[in-house]
């Protein structure tokens, strides 16, 4: 099976309308070139699933800026002020959503989950629409899965049978956005042999990847 | 001694040796610089690791170290990294002993509302909602009035953070505690009187007998 | 050829490159001896590895290193260790492609009994229900009958270990498949007819047409 | 703040009727040593949460032969007869989970959720005391958290900070469980020293541990 395949192939995978996941803190462990790319290719009308939009020139802060994103699902906005003048003019569609939650609803839907019972929310607008269960005489919230049609994620250095290993704080959603996509395409910061990651420490099992390409950061 | 930093100072003294703390964004930062030498404090960043150092120098810096702010910091010896998921279990799974965290509105029974004024500001929450509510212990640093306005207010007017999970407010001005019998003002600094507290807090409260006074 | 092997390689036959594959203890470990040699199958240990290789040599055994069974293996290049976690994220969320598993009963609409008799044997169900409710395809290698007795049935009487969740069953005697419309025979050994599978089958099956026949 | 702690001063954090919870398949990534006291101390009445019994002479099979066990969650235990000869005669009562859900339910324990829906089990008798919920027209089962008073864990390499890094197929649920009780002490199979584990790599932070003893084995 070929995982390693090139930008322009990456690209052609990514169309407009789709529900894309985008890892990243702040633009850290964000896949940039494969960011790049799709701003050059100017798709558009995406739903994005992230938990920051960084700032205007740097991760999904760029996709923001260039207008491409319909449909905004994230945990933080305030560092990137286009976010929220767009928001604002109704030019996107934001859905926010707890950090802790949106790392548990991407992991339910990659783990086969139907929801989890978070008292995160509870008592605040978080609650809207959502149904409330009290299990040992405390109130939690029902929350349901994430899944997407695609994850792109950053690897500090991913082999070419996709596994991956993450450097520091770099990791943050990449290792669950990894399980929740239909196509999880990864961009390999260092690319290296089968075996070069101890088995031990691979962090996204090469079986979760589609496939990877090289990044040119 | 500048207000924000009497402020740090004070909140710095609530933390015991091998404590987990979780600080927040602007003003809370700043406690990490008054834990005392003879305790080991441990920070949680929730972007994803623990044992939090400070800032590193200018050409020392690494790209993939950043601070639940954005920026660059280190980490010192036995730390560990993980993802948002183990993060978010450490924090809504109670290992974390205390958090630090900025507010806009603070009420007597101690609702937060610290993520949005309605038409104005939208940031989101990003994790502060699951460290108010996972934290054993919820500590507000912050100045005691917005441009002279009351933010100890009797009921909060702002959408909420979260219900009833603040245990202390720390200001320039003193330290509440938050019970289920009130709010009660343990210490107050030096420089003030209750009566001077009283007129710009609008939420009622005990006062402590007796009252401490804050160390400068 | 043993009539166990006979199930297993035609188990073998169901994989595609780059298929994630979870065997059963007992036959269906037999399964890995049969895959194609231009294929890469990727077999998954629910204990916590996937990239599973071949048990070692005696004196190259790793007691940190076993199988579902609790078997010395290896893993081969490319090999990724996890937690029990992890390891049924995988597979609750449909990351494998396929589990192969044993059988005390069966019925027509693929209920599944496989993990106790009451008041006789309550071995446990291990990874079992997980993983028939997870797998995008349930494939059951098993020996026909048991001492005589149909495993086909109309119903299940034992306990559940899924409903309604197997996908093929693979006998010495032949393949059926369960579908929406029913349970159909697809292939028939060379050594059998279908009046002697009826007469040990005790479930309804359509008979495909053509009947393929399988390879021995 | 000490953690690193005699097996004699382990002991004595743990009593009578305690739940204990110890990690492990078969035997393999099984704390040996604290087992090994615990039979020794004889404890009793202990309610134990593991997925296996493993055999009569490895591992919690040790606890079970010795009589020690009152109550067992655990998801197989056909390894080990005895375990099933006294359950049959009323000697320990069994409470059968799959292992999956198992250790989900652990996660949740430790991760402060107030529980999570599964697919599995679904149309059996693990269903049975159980609410259904509907999501997207699929059946679920609402599982709960579990925790204990004490995880007994089993580290590869334990620093004197408490982090950890597990060999192999040793981790399976040493992770889940050292997030998930109120006293987690760590077996170190080997000591090494703080920072020799790359922080990357660490697989349970020190945060999780309040104690780490040497093992023998």
């Amino acid at each position: 099976m070929k995982k390693f395949i090139s930008m322009d192939e990456a690209m052609d995978m990514l169309h407009d309308g789709m529900t894309v996941m985008i890892p990243g803190f702040m633009g850290v462990g964000t896949p940039e070139t494969l960011v790049d790319g799709m701003v050059k290719k100017g798709i558009k009308d995406l739903h994005i699933i992230c938990t920051d939009t960084a700032r205007p020139n740097i991760g999904i802060g760029k996709l923001i800026v260039n207008g491409q994103v319909k449909k905004l699902y994230a945990s933080h906005i305030g560092t990137n002020p286009e976010t929220g003048r767009m928001m604002n003019e109704g030019l996107i569609d934001v859905t926010l959503i707890p950090q802790g939650t949106l790392a548990e609803r991407i992991r339910a839907g990659g783990a086969g989950l139907g929801g989890f019972l978070t008292p995160t929310g509870v008592g605040t607008v978080v609650e809207e629409g959502k149904q409330k269960l009290v299990v040992d005489g405390k109130d939690y919230l029902l929350e349901l899965p994430l899944t997407a049609d695609v994850a792109l994620i950053r690897g500090s250095k991913v082999d070419r049978k996709g596994n991956i290993w993450y450097n520091a704080a770099t990791r943050n959603f990449n290792t669950v956005m990894a399980t929740a996509a239909k196509i999880v395409i990864v961009e390999a910061q260092e690319l290296v042999e089968v075996g070069e990651i101890d088995p031990n420490n691979v962090m996204t099992p090469g079986i979760f990847v589609d496939y990877v390409v090289k990044g040119d950061a | 001694m500048d207000i924000r930093e009497r402020i740090a100072k004070r909140v710095a003294k609530e933390f015991e040796d091998g404590d987990i703390v979780n600080l927040g964004i602007g003003l809370p930062t700043l406690v990490a610089n008054y834990i005392k030498d003879d305790i080991e404090v441990i920070f949680q960043s929730e972007n994803g690791f623990v044992k939090m150092g400070p800032a590193p120098t200018e050409d020392a810096v690494d790209p993939d170290i950043v601070n639940a702010g954005g920026l660059p910091v280190t980490v010192l010896p036995g730390a560990a990294y993980f993802d948002s998921a183990v993060s978010f279990g450490i924090i809504r799974g109670g290992h974390v002993d205390a958090t630090v965290l900025g507010a806009l509105q603070v009420d007597e029974v101690g609702n937060l509302a610290n993520w949005m004024i309605p038409g104005k500001m939208v940031p989101g929450m990003g994790g502060a909602m699951d460290l108010v509510v996972g934290a054993k212990k919820v500590i507000l640093a912050m100045e005691h009035t917005a441009k002279g306005r009351p933010k100890i207010l009797r009921e909060c007017t702002l959408p909420l953070t979260a219900k009833k999970e603040v245990n202390l407010i720390v200001t320039e001005m003193g330290v509440f505690e938050i019970t289920p019998g009130g709010m009660i003002l343990r210490e107050m600094a030096s420089d003030t009187t209750v009566e001077q507290i009283q007129a710009v807090t609008e939420a009622d409260f005990i006062v402590a007998d007796p009252l401490k006074i804050m160390e400068d």
